[in-house]
């Protein structure tokens, strides 16, 4: 198989992994399918299994929450499979380039969600207000799922296709601290869903509880299922000593 | 009561059900709900068109068509699969409405916002946060065991019947429950108390969740040798994650009080990182 | 309400009280609350030996003399020492019931079992789990320092003072304080807030007890080398003694739902530990 | 004295002393009371104290709660002394063997509560229907502490009878498997006794109390008088704020 | 109930207020709060200095005057620096009972002791253990850098801020809020109200204070070897802080059923802690 | 500048630093102004702030709550930054001495609160009874912040102006088991300031507040912020969920 297939169909496939992650949800789109996938597609899938295993294994704990955007594991780990397996350079860098380039996957669903959606979802309205059930299934479904082979399937196509030095110069290009930055940001990003889920809550005395779910989470490191747990006391405490002795 | 719940029955009979086969519409369409996420309203065109399939069944006037879309137009974001229970209860009180018109249209948005919060901690906190990592730990094992694509496998069938499973559970439950739901919407402020403890686990599970995902460390250290003073570490001394809960707070601010738009502030927030990072005064 | 309170006080005068020569006599007999203790109804014989002076002191008719053993026939399990204190209230309103007839001979039972849970867990953490390790450590110390005998001596007595004093004060005190509670048992639902606050108590306590003392490990390790994923470390860094709580809600559902007798599910459950060890999956 | 007289004088008192753990509760079946008493019938209570400091000590945080059954202190602290006096060969190996033969007492503790006790428990109730007082007495306390001769007071005249051999001979027959398999099942029947105790709790609607204390001890390491304070806590706030609010 | 209040505040409006000068006075007054600090009764006398301007205005009457004055010579303890709240809120309410007679001049007190146990809590929490270490470290890092006076200068005028700000808000607001809260005090129970969170607050506080700020160790060990029998290492493993809480409420049953002077309590805890130092007890 | 007007100076400076912190509260009183600003008496500025900046550091976690009464950081930071310059021995020495030294200022508040400041009180009520403003003052403020100067400032005087070695001798003449009873002693009274808290609280129901927050401290370790964030949690469920219900 030529390169130029090579690319192409990873490429494809790391579009439709994204459409994945936008719609059932299989998790095709995970590491762990990824660099095997990638692997059988470039001959050699040892190589695929390792590189998935790591990036999968250095994501385990990346959870996806509200606005909040974590580093992109999805091109990541293809582009990175591919360097392995070109490149020769062991897995060690490969993974290394991984991790660089999983900014460039987080920076495109930034652009995707803030830009080209808005665009979409106002489409979507105008449908709306003609009663057009394809207009809204074309700007809803169609055409954003068209945009993840530009957004994802390009960038992965020209990094299998144009191979490690180029993905390395264009990493070198950035600056350390974009990149720093970007993290950064994205760890701070979250607050604005956070946000929008409070402002979403109508009954605004309850805040109280919202400072005692901080304090556990704060105070005594408790997880998210802890929490989940805590918010459960919470509502049956309310439900059966507050609200149904109001019934009576 | 009593009595009067059952006459709610009984009309609840006769009103036209969703037949099966136009949930499972419901479950398909309901699978777009992320494809148009977007930073200022979310997943609203996608529960839109997962609403499709009742509106078209109950709505033939235009007005009231465009009105029933319009209606789902408005903010919604929760975790993709655990939405599927809005659906379903969204598409139970729509049939209401629409054929019996004894429930307030509003109360269907407003029993979707309430159930936003605690659907999206239960749900990141259950699926992303427990089911993935354990499945994907399992995979890893069986893959350095030597089984290879069966650990591939395991992981998206796993995943799948997870996903799948979980959304299915959500419109066919979500529609049974919506149904006895708008039977009891009369009896008095059943919208308010849903609203009450959905708002106790949103605000819990909100709270709760800010230390671990919205992380701000400030990497200064003034002074030098034995009376070094970090700041982060002193800010932890005080109160752990201050920093996180403080800017949560600040976007909360901007989005209730300026109406400044989730878009404006997911770009500044970046750009604030990326110039943190120059200024030394983040990372 | 006052009056109502002085003229049920006036009656309690009246009524022939138990003389400190019997409850020495209850007292001595709730020292076998524990003789017969057994997996189907626990110290249910041992609380209705403790009954007996009281038992043959207020009922003549042999009928309502079986009835009132039957009674403490039933389902009985606390601390062995703090029992005393359900053995005293029971006595005060068995003389009460046998008296006067104005209390429902329900509510004794109810008031037993209201106190089985929390004065289990007050009565092992506070006896059990404090004054029995603080004890045996001082003696110890004392053997360790050469003072021998005089260590164990100050151990034994010690332990008894905690055991029979803890008894003494439960059947005399119990007494005392039943007396007053039937003088007030009529006011309006005073063994539903009796019940009330002992749930909360029990529930607390069992809740809070399953982590330490139901344990269950699952010594399975999937994977080689640095991906090992061990499964009791992922399941305690979700929630930590999961299994344990979930077993017991198992028992629990077995118990209530299937019926079936506690004796059974201790065999099945030592049956599935040595099973399990066999297997390799519990350890 | 001869060893026939001192086993049966050892054996008699263990049984005495689980006729105490099922009355009184001086605690005389505690290992640092047993360790020394039985040194003074073997003829060496330096040896008596040193094992039962030790026994006592590994059993120290062990505590019975319910129906879980932990493996039993007295018994083998009396055989583990006879033991290491009769054989000579060191308190180690002694306290070793104890372990082991803490089992044997688990078990029969398992029998006597599963099967003996509920056999005398149903003649009790033949009794009550009698109207027998004696038999009441009979059944509840006479017949099951003479038992506890045959349960408790036996195997240890036969270990200390037919010496460390024959036991160790006992023991190892016993498979690895079944050892650690009981005190895993004991480990688990504390579960019984809970369900037990929460079935027989009649105000339902106050399970979140019960989600509360386990949070309370799970994520946080919470001990047995902790758990008590939150109890106290609970317990205070609903008399104070509910239900004393509503005699108003 | 709005009609009553707007009476109230037409009223409010026609009282001869307080000028901005007289509030300055009244803040000039209160940085005396701690000058005869005594262990008697705190800073009663402190804070009576604190409300001369106010009782020199508006009593003419002596026999007034000294009951006013009298009034705030009762025991009083807070923060040094939020004192100046209650201070605020005191002026207000003697103004109106001065000037209107419509409330009764018990209840000053009432809100004076209801705010001093939070504001002691929060007071010390958030100034003497937040905002001072956080300024006094930024002045060692400072000084560390080489800026040697500047280090000095900042802290002190940090530190000024902070207590002359806080004292300036407490005063003016204090006061502010003390007017709104005279305008509604006859509605039902507020004074009651105020008293009950305040009670929440001051309880919290004190109860999570003290193991941090009562500290008692008992040094002893009992044998040796590896059955050392460390006396405060078991009673942590129970509850940490126990004595500390102990030693508390023992002293509050001593000023509340013995009415032992607290001075006398102090000087015994003295001896107490030097004789059991000497005796190898306490240390 | 001669010794006597070099101790004179650091008394006053003393003096005030202990008048500030009975009034307005600028923390001149603090080492870290009180090491320099000697040192600048003294004529060996960095000397001042090297002891001021390691007593500070010292004392920067010790916080001053209702009655105890801890070391006291004003007299001994001056004390030592005086014995570090005249003596020449080092600073190390001389922040050790101020370690002991504290304690003189911890005996010397003991005494002004628990005797002088009791008996100026008495005579402000004396005043009051009179209406005699002049009085209030007097008694209130000049008189007790004129004692300050007998307090803090003549020990101060005396250190300084007869030196190191005398400084010594008294604090060896002190046993050791009084400075550390005092210390003892110091953590416990405490206890009283919060016992007057406790006995000034009208709602004696809400003691399960008390509880609860003791529970947090001391099962959790929870910090004097995390506390009053949970007293604002508790004042605000009561206020929400019990107040504001009983108004409809
Ligand atoms: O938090 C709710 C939801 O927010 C976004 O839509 C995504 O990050 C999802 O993964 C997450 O489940
Ligand atoms: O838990 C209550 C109670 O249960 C059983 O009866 C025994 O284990 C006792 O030691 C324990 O006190
Ligand atoms: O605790 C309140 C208050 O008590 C005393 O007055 C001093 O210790 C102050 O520093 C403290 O702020």
């Amino acid at each position: 198989m030529s390169l130029l297939v090579q690319a192409l169909l990873v490429a494809a496939f790391v579009t439709i992994a994204f459409i994945d992650s936008h719609t059932a949800q299989t998790h095709i789109f995970r590491p762990i399918v990824v660099g095997p996938v990638v692997g059988l597609i470039m001959g050699d899938v040892a190589t695929g299994f390792t590189v998935g295993v790591q990036v999968e294994m250095m994501f385990l704990a990346v959870i996806f929450v509200g606005t909040a955007n974590p580093p992109d594991p999805t091109i990541s780990t293809a582009i990175a499979t591919g360097i392995a397996i070109l490149g020769g350079g062991g897995t060690e860098t490969a993974v290394a380039t991984a991790l660089a380039v999983s900014v460039i996957g987080q920076m495109a669903t930034t652009f995707q969600n803030s830009i080209i959606n808005v665009f979409f979802m106002h489409r979507v309205e105008a449908a709306v207000e003609k009663i057009d059930r394809h207009g809204i299934v074309l700007n809803n479904t169609i055409l954003p799922m068209a945009f993840n082979a530009l957004l994802y399937g390009l960038p992965t196509f020209l990094a299998i296709y144009l191979g490690a030095d180029y993905v390395q110069a264009i990493i070198d290009a950035i600056p350390d601290q974009i990149i720093t930055g970007l993290s950064v940001g994205g760890n701070m990003i979250g607050a604005v869903g956070f946000a929008l889920l409070l402002s979403s809550i109508k009954a605004r005395k309850f805040w109280p509880f919202f400072l005692l779910g901080f304090i556990f989470a704060s105070y005594f490191g408790m997880n998210m299922v802890g929490i989940a747990l805590v918010a459960v006391v919470g509502v049956a405490m309310y439900y059966y000593f507050v609200l149904a002795d109001d019934r009576n | 009561m009593s009595d009067q719940v059952t006459t709610s029955e009984v009309q609840a009979e006769e009103t036209p059900k969703l037949t099966n086969k136009e949930l499972w519409k419901v479950f398909r369409n309901q699978l777009t709900i992320r494809c148009a996420n977007n930073y200022e309203r979310q997943q609203n065109a996608g529960f839109t068109q997962a609403m499709m399939p009742v509106v078209e069944k109950y709505y033939d006037d235009p007005e009231e068509k465009r009105e029933a879309y319009e209606r789902h137009m408005e903010y919604f974001l929760t975790n993709d699969i655990t939405s599927a229970i809005p659906v379903g209860v969204a598409a139970a009180m729509e049939e209401r409405y629409a054929t019996q018109r004894d429930i307030d249209p509003d109360s269907i948005n407003a029993v979707k916002t309430a159930l936003m919060g605690p659907l999206a901690g239960i749900g990141d906190s259950l699926l992303n946060g427990t089911a993935r990592p354990i499945l994907a730990g399992l995979a890893i094992s069986f893959i350095q065991a030597g089984l290879g694509w069966f650990g591939v496998l395991f992981f998206v069938i796993g995943m799948s019947i997870v996903s799948l499973g979980v959304r299915y559970f959500g419109v066919f439950q979500g529609y049974k429950q919506g149904v006895k739901l708008v039977a009891k919407i009369q009896s008095s402020g059943l919208i308010d108390k849903i609203s009450d403890l959905a708002a106790i686990a949103a605000y819990t599970i909100v709270g709760g969740f800010i230390p671990g995902l919205v992380i701000i460390n400030i990497p200064i250290e003034i002074g030098s040798g034995d009376s070094v003073l970090n700041i982060q570490q002193t800010l932890d001394g005080l109160v752990p994650g201050l920093l996180g809960v403080l800017y949560t707070l600040l976007m909360y601010v901007l989005i209730t009080k300026k109406k400044i738009s989730a878009v404006k502030l997911i770009l500044i927030t970046m750009v604030i990182g990326i110039a943190g990072v120059y200024l030394g005064i983040l990372g």
